[in-house]
């Protein structure tokens, strides 16, 4: 009885059941929404998001009120520089992921520094860092075409590699297997849930606690770049806003997937599912002939009954 | 005789803005040639209405002589401008209609725009099928204005059944998504109606599910664009709102400034005191020209038109 | 004599743990009553639930013969009941006397704070302690910037200024120095003397017979006996805790003094709150930090350790000379390091005890993959060196009591095999067995080679343990201990030699 | 004796980080003063104060919120929302005296309804501060589509004129903040401002003590959206009509204003005085933007370091 309500609120188990929900309310509002081609296509929709959340997780795993709010310029920024460098040659694609993933892993590593160096609040240093990210942004692209994906990143993540699934969502599952080894199977993962649990613990254990967290930012900007590249990918070219969108959408994936926001919890096949689950709502919503303001009830009811379900606090009477 | 003026823009979220702005330095520096000197005094970033009511305050603290908007709302701006009005200050919004009796605007008819792509659609495809419709953000003027004109349209040939209306916040990558769920969702689409920039993503989606030629869909004005849509072969049309309206609106500004009145019954639109400028439209016919005009250009350039001096003369007596 | 307050039959589980199973307590009138038992018997837990904080699942609590439902710590208080938290119930970043009044401020006639009779009423309460709280105690002061026997001074005033009828004391003396528990004992006896009911819980067994006039011991989950103090011995009642009796150790005979080369010298160390310390520890032996509370022997161990490094002096590990400027290079020499403080110093909250025990490990080996499987036995094994209570590996440490979370934070370096072992008052909130357990282990180290520096706020336990005892006073060592000179006499008046 | 631990004069300035925020202020006014010769004249303070005003008051109810360890991201839609239910409750009225005050009242009561809707969500089911307010933002906003889909529905002019105007010599905006700076001073004096700090400080801690915890938080969160209906209101008499996409930026500004006033994020310190510092340095830092006349193109890079800087130069201090 009690593993049985274990299971049932273990955060996986629910964000599974959420999709399994959706995708069956999906098919039955219009037929073949649950096809399979159609889910391929939802699932590249979530794998951008996901990617994103990887990041995301990694910060707010690694605790003291992680999170990082500068994705979204990130995002804009790895896709303009990764436009304008491959400038639609397929030659220049790896060229253009080292420029974005560089360009952001390093405004990652300054949100970082300033987390852990001067101490400034991760919500304040990086919602600041966006509004730097995104005047440079309107600076660099002015003037310098936003450039285009080259065609084999647009097939890479449009068109079927194999097995019909396109190379996003091997990408993607390979993304999985690489943050749960991380996280999981090396030193460095039982370190960022040891800092996020407890940070003078973790001091006290020998761990370099500011470099670790420091490097989290800088991965969650790294993936937030690599995830423009894939974004230019998806729409073929790229503006200066073009990331605002995955913001909050990536905290919410983290936190329906089970992840809290207080740290040391959760781990990322939970973000992976939050992910899904937010696309399936949000596209569920678009088959609905709804008006618009009607659609976003829904959507914020359905993200509230999600809350009810396990996002919530401890009883303070225990 | 020289002027300084305001030029307030209040979403700096995509080039089709930056552009709008260059366009308008580039119209006040050619003035020069004709010995008028203009200083621009330039807001433009990312704010709320009263972060751009405090831009307009600003510049009438400052003194300029004329302000020239693109504004975050048609309404909120009543009583400012009707203390830049009083101070003797010309205010002209452009890309928005405003309803301040102290304004008047110079710019495309949203409306048109909307009623344009749609009958295009309602045309292409013979007056029969099933439509969907990709909107901009819920609640934006320029989007309600563009919903109506597109509907009024649509009304008109009876054999067309719209199957969904949606919104993708004129975000191209939302749009995308949002085509991709429409055509899971409804097999049996023919047409559809996407506003601008948003386009672009819809006919991506399109493309993924290789019905490039089943679907007519309005299509955008940028030069990538144009190029995507004569090489895909696509049926698409477009509607042009021009990043040179705010150019034309500081045309049209100067020569008032300069003392000139405006001829009687050129006002019209939803609150009277809009000047219409034409919305070019492009099509598969004309598409060659547009694609020919756009060579050489970045990218992210915008197919563009903006009034002339000699043009914004005609509107004067 | 009236019978005050009677809990009976109490029952409360935690998802599969029972932390109490049949809990009963009788509090007469006036009486300061011993709550004793081993940890993770549900002393703290019995306690909550009589403050209304934790919910029990079943039983009967009573009030002068009268059942109570007691919904929430309000109204326990509005029944007279106040609650001294094992873990403190302080706001950080509140100052002492707005902490003291917290919920029961005073009010003017509008309603509005009266920061004067606040500051009034708080001066008062706190100059009691003026003499043995230590610098930096005021109204004013933040209680984030206070020390932990400050900290506990002020829950202690806390408690008082709600004027209950009933107060329990859960572990009150366990941060507190020799002068600050006589002068919480004589604030014990003045509140019996008005009548005031208390129950106090405390690992401490010379305190019970000291100041208490009845005991109640819990084992497992349940009330197990009843004792009048005066009528009893240690034996008993240590036998009713535990079952069969291990006692502390014996101070055991004097060992040779190891002839080794020294494996740790400290010339003339120094930082902020610590002065000119020398020593020379060598392998095998045990030297303790002696003297009051705060003069400086916790930051001694800290800054050897890296965790405050020493601004001064030179630091010698087997001959050479190293630098320890942050904890992963004395980790990295073979250097533990077990604070008290667990809560703040050690615990992964939320996360498993096998992640809790990894991290000293994985510090010290550095290993880039980790195969938890591998790892399995070999922290099983680390955690059974001090029998400690628990349910397996992956369950959190949040499940485990606190005494038998201090236990894996000790199997924690253990598991590191270290040769230079600091113990900051590593025994905090530790059951008397479990100390037991720990001393004979620190021992068996020590005849392995090990060199251990030991830091115990109780004189007791640094007598029964340590070859020689350095007496600390404001930052310096005051004076050395050694052999037929290791008396609790000699070690008092150290303490007290130059202290002002 | 020992040294004192800290410094005393660092002690009290931790205590009083809006000092710092002050210097600030002051500083960004003399800059814009330079820049801007004419800005020491009435009109043009009061045209500042009138541009300000909003993000301040929101920037008073989210401090609250922040204190008591808690954050409201709806505040933006709660403007929305409440801003095209007061005008759309004086246009149904007919727009009279009477259906201004009607639809004053529809307006507050509506802001208040929102705040309770978001403490009890929190504080009574313990939800998620973050995620909530973020999916009640959408809600509200969504309500506020659903009362006025597009802007329009202007006020009487009685309404605008008035909030425009000046009541005994001095400005009505002017008024507004006095009434704001006079609440939170009583609200500081009340014992509920320390109940808060430490329901914020360390909650079990205030369990424990006895404190109605929840009833604290819901009453914070309230508070966020009492104020948040007073800048709507103002926003309504500086814009003299409905906009259902009105304030889209306060969530964001105001928790920027509360940090830069010297709070802890983490709650338990801080002040609703030092936000609205926080609030006019933000304020200040735009002024001083468009009066150096930068490029445009780079006005929002130089808006977006200034405002980093401050807020790391806010905490770096609040810290030490
Ligand atoms: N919040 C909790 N969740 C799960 N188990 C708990 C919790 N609190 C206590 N327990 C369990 O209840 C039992 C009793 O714990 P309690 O804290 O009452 O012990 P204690 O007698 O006070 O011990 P100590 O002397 O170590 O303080 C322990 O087994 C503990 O693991
Ligand atoms: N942050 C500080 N700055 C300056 N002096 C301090 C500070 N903290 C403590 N002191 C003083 O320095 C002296 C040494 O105290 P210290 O805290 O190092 O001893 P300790 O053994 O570590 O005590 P504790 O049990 O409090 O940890 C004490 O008199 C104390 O009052
Ligand atoms: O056409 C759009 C214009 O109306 C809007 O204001 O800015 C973006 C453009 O895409
Ligand atoms: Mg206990
Ligand atoms: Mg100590």
């Amino acid at each position: 009885m009690n593993r049985l309500r274990s299971t049932l609120t273990d955060p996986l188990v629910l964000a599974t059941l959420s999709i399994l929900v959706l995708l069956a309310a999906g098919e039955a509002l219009s037929p073949g929404f649950a096809r399979g081609d159609q889910i391929v296509r939802l699932l590249v929709v979530s794998a951008i998001l996901g990617l994103v959340a990887a990041g995301q997780s990694l910060v707010v795993i690694g605790g003291r009120e992680g999170i990082d709010l500068s994705v979204g310029a990130s995002i804009s920024l790895g896709a303009v520089l990764a436009g304008n460098v491959m400038a639609g040659q397929d030659g220049s694609i790896f060229l253009a992921v080292l420029v974005a993933g560089g360009a952001t892993f390093l405004i990652g590593l300054i949100n970082g520094l300033g987390v852990t160096m001067l101490r400034i609040p991760p919500l304040v240093m990086t919602l600041g860092m966006t509004g730097v990210v995104q005047g440079a942004l309107i600076v660099i692209s002015r003037g310098i075409p936003s450039g285009n994906a080259a065609p084999a990143l647009m097939a890479f993540v449009n068109r079927p590699l194999v097995f019909g699934l396109p190379g996003i969502l091997i990408l993607w599952a390979l993304v999985g297997v690489l943050m749960w080894v991380l996280l999981r199977r090396t030193r460095l993962g039982y370190a960022i849930y040891a800092i996020g649990s407890n940070e003078r613990a973790a001091e006290l254990t020998g761990l370099p606690v500011r470099a670790i967290r420091t490097l989290l930012y800088g991965l969650s900007g790294l993936f937030a770049g690599l995830t423009g590249v894939i974004v230019i990918g998806y729409t073929g070219n790229s503006f200066v806003s073009v990331g605002d969108q995955y913001v909050l959408p990536s905290v919410i994936a983290v936190v329906i997937g089970g992840i809290s926001l207080a740290g040391g919890q959760g781990n990322y096949f939970g973000a992976m599912l939050g992910a899904i689950a937010l696309t399936l709502l949000t596209s569920v919503l678009t088959t609905l002939q709804l008006e618009f303001w009607g659609r976003q009830l829904i959507f914020g009811a359905v993200l509230l009954m999600l809350m009810l379900l396990y996002g919530r606090a401890g009883r303070l009477r225990a | 005789q020289d002027y300084k003026i305001g030029l307030s823009n209040g979403w700096v979220g995509s080039e089709w803005r930056t552009q709008m702005i260059e366009e308008a330095q580039a119209a006040a520096a050619a003035w020069a040639e004709r010995g008028v000197n203009i200083e621009l005094v330039i807001q433009s970033s990312d704010v709320d209405v009263q972060g751009q009511i405090g831009a307009v305050r600003n510049m009438i603290n400052e003194g300029v002589n004329a302000i020239i908007i693109n504004p975050n709302s048609p309404t909120a701006f009543d009583p400012i401008f009707a203390q830049a009005a009083a101070a003797g200050i010309l205010v002209v919004a452009t890309d928005a209609e405003v309803s301040s009796p102290d304004a008047i605007y110079v710019g495309i008819d949203q409306t048109d725009y909307g009623r344009k792509g749609c009958a295009w659609l309602a045309e292409t495809l013979g007056g029969q099928g099933n439509v969907v419709t990709i909107n901009g953000v819920s609640g934006h003027p320029a989007n309600e204005m563009r919903v109506a004109g597109c509907r009024e349209s649509l009304a008109a040939a009876p054999g067309i059944t719209v199957l969904n209306e949606t919104n993708a916040n004129w975000d191209q990558a939302q749009g995308q998504q949002t085509m991709q769920n429409l055509l899971a969702t409804y097999p049996e689409i023919d047409g559809v109606y996407v506003q601008d920039g948003m386009a672009a993503g819809a006919w991506r989606a399109i493309e993924a599910a290789g019905k490039t030629a089943d679907i007519a869909a309005t299509g955008e004005v940028r030069k990538d664009f144009l190029d995507l849509w004569s090489a895909g072969n696509y049926t698409s049309g477009a509607s042009v709102n021009p990043p040179g309206v705010m150019a034309s609106a500081l045309n049209v500004a100067v020569l008032k400034l300069q003392g000139k009145e405006f001829k009687e019954g050129i006002f019209g639109g939803v609150y009277g005191n809009a000047i219409f400028l034409d919305i070019p439209f492009i099509n598969n016919d004309t598409l060659a020209d547009a694609v020919a005009a756009a060579d050489g250009k970045p990218g992210h350039w915008s197919v563009t038109d903006e009034l002339s001096v000699e043009d914004a003369e005609a509107f004067f007596q | 004599m009236t019978l005050l307050l009677k809990a009976e039959s109490i029952t409360k589980r935690y998802g599969a743990v029972v932390a109490l199973s049949d809990g009963g307590l009788e509090l007469e009138q006036g009486e300061i009553h011993a709550l004793l038992g081993a940890n993770g018997c549900g002393k703290s837990t019995l306690c909550k639930i009589i403050a209304g904080t934790v919910a029990k699942n079943s039983g009967t609590l009573s009030i002068l013969g009268r059942a109570v439902e007691i919904g929430g710590p309000r109204e326990a208080e509005a029944l007279g009941v106040a609650l001294f938290y094992q873990e403190l119930s302080l706001v950080p970043q509140l100052s002492v006397a707005d902490n003291i009044f917290l919920g029961r401020e005073q009010r003017s006639g509008a309603g509005f704070l009266d920061a004067r009779a606040l500051r009034r009423d708080t001066e008062q309460l706190i100059a009691r302690f003026a003499e043995v709280a230590g610098a930096g105690f005021s109204a004013d002061a933040l209680v984030s910037d206070l020390s932990p026997d400050q900290r506990q001074i002020v829950e202690i005033l806390k408690v008082l200024a709600r004027k209950p009828r009933i107060i329990i004391f859960d572990e009150a003396t366990a941060a507190l120095d020799r002068n600050q528990v006589a002068l919480f004992f004589a604030i014990l006896r003045e509140l019996k003397a008005e009548g005031v009911s208390s129950i106090f819980i405390t690992h401490r067994m010379d305190e019970v017979f000291e100041i208490t006039d009845r005991i109640t011991v819990m084992r497992n989950g349940a009330t197990v006996a009843r004792f009048v103090t005066a009528e009893t011995d240690r034996q008993a009642v240590v036998h009713a805790m535990v079952g069969d009796v291990t006692a502390l150790a014996e101070r055991p005979a004097a060992r040779p003094r190891s002839d080794k080369p020294a494996r740790l010298v400290l010339e003339s160390v120094g930082n902020k709150r610590v002065q000119q310390v020398s020593l020379s520890l060598r392998p095998g032996e045990i030297v303790g930090l002696g003297g009051l509370q705060g003069q400086g022997q916790s930051s001694l161990l800290q800054g050897l350790f890296g965790a405050a490094p020493f601004t001064s002096g030179t630091i010698r590990l087997d001959g050479e000379q190293v630098r320890i400027s942050r904890p992963s290079h004395a980790i990295g020499k073979g250097i533990a390091y077990v604070s008290g403080d667990r809560g703040r110093d050690a615990a992964f909250h939320g996360r498993s005890i096998f992640e809790n025990i990894a991290a000293a490990s994985f510090s010290k080996e550095r290993p880039a993959m980790v195969w938890p499987g591998r790892l399995r036995e070999r922290f099983t094994k680390a955690a059974a060196t001090l029998s400690t209570k628990y349910a397996g590996l992956s369950a959190p440490i949040g499940s485990l009591s606190g005494g038998n979370q201090q236990k894996i934070f000790i199997a924690r370096w253990l598991a590191t095999q270290p040769s230079v072992l600091l113990l900051d008052d590593p025994t905090k909130g530790i059951d008397l067995g479990a100390k037991a357990d720990f001393f004979a282990l620190a021992r068996r180290l020590a005849d392995e080679g090990a060199a251990i520096l030991f830091y115990s706020s109780e004189d007791a336990e640094l007598l029964s343990l340590c070859d020689r005892i350095l007496v600390f006073n404001s930052g310096a060592v005051a004076g050395e201990l050694e052999g037929e000179a290791l008396t609790a006499y000699n070690l008092t008046n150290a303490a007290y030699g130059r202290a002002a | 004796m020992t040294p004192a631990r800290t410094n005393p004069a660092m002690a009290a300035l931790r205590n009083r980080v809006w000092l710092v925020t002050l210097s600030a202020l002051i500083a960004l006014f003399v800059i814009n003063w330079i820049l801007q010769p004419n800005l020491v004249t009435p009109n043009v303070l009061k045209s500042n104060l009138t541009v300000f005003l909003p993000v301040v008051l929101v920037a008073i109810g989210q401090s609250y919120v922040i204190l008591g360890g808690d954050i409201d991201l709806s505040v933006g839609s709660i403007v929305a929302l409440v801003n095209v239910v007061t005008v759309s409750v004086i246009a149904a009225l007919g727009g009279g005296v009477p259906a201004i005050f009607a639809g004053i009242g529809a307006g507050i009561l509506t802001g208040v309804a929102c705040g309770l809707v978001n403490g009890l969500l929190i504080a009574g089911l313990r939800f998620q501060a973050i995620v909530t307010t973020f999916a009640t933002g959408i809600i509200f906003g969504g309500l506020a589509l659903r009362i006025l889909p597009t802007a329009g529905l202007p006020v009487p002019a009685e309404y605008w004129r008035t909030y425009g105007g000046a009541v005994l010599g001095l400005p009505v905006v002017l008024w507004v903040l006095i009434l704001a700076l006079v609440i939170i001073a009583i609200i500081a004096r009340r014992p509920f401002i320390k109940h808060l700090s430490a329901v914020g400080g360390l909650r079990q801690a205030a369990f424990q003590s006895g404190l109605p915890v929840a009833r604290i938080r819901i009453l914070a969160y309230v508070l966020a959206g009492l104020f948040a209906a007073f800048a709507s209101l103002c926003l309504t008499g500086e814009t003299a009509s409905g906009d259902p996409l009105m304030g889209r930026l306060l969530a964001l500004s105001s928790i920027s204003a509360v940090v830069l006033g010297g709070a802890a994020l983490a709650g338990g310190s801080g002040s609703a005085f030092g936000a609205v510092l926080g609030a006019l340095v933000l304020g200040m830092i735009g002024n001083v933007i468009f009066f150096a006349r930068f490029p445009f193109e780079y006005q929002t890079l130089i808006q977006g370091l200034i405002t980093l800087l401050a807020l790391a130069g806010g905490v770096l201090v609040a810290r030490r």
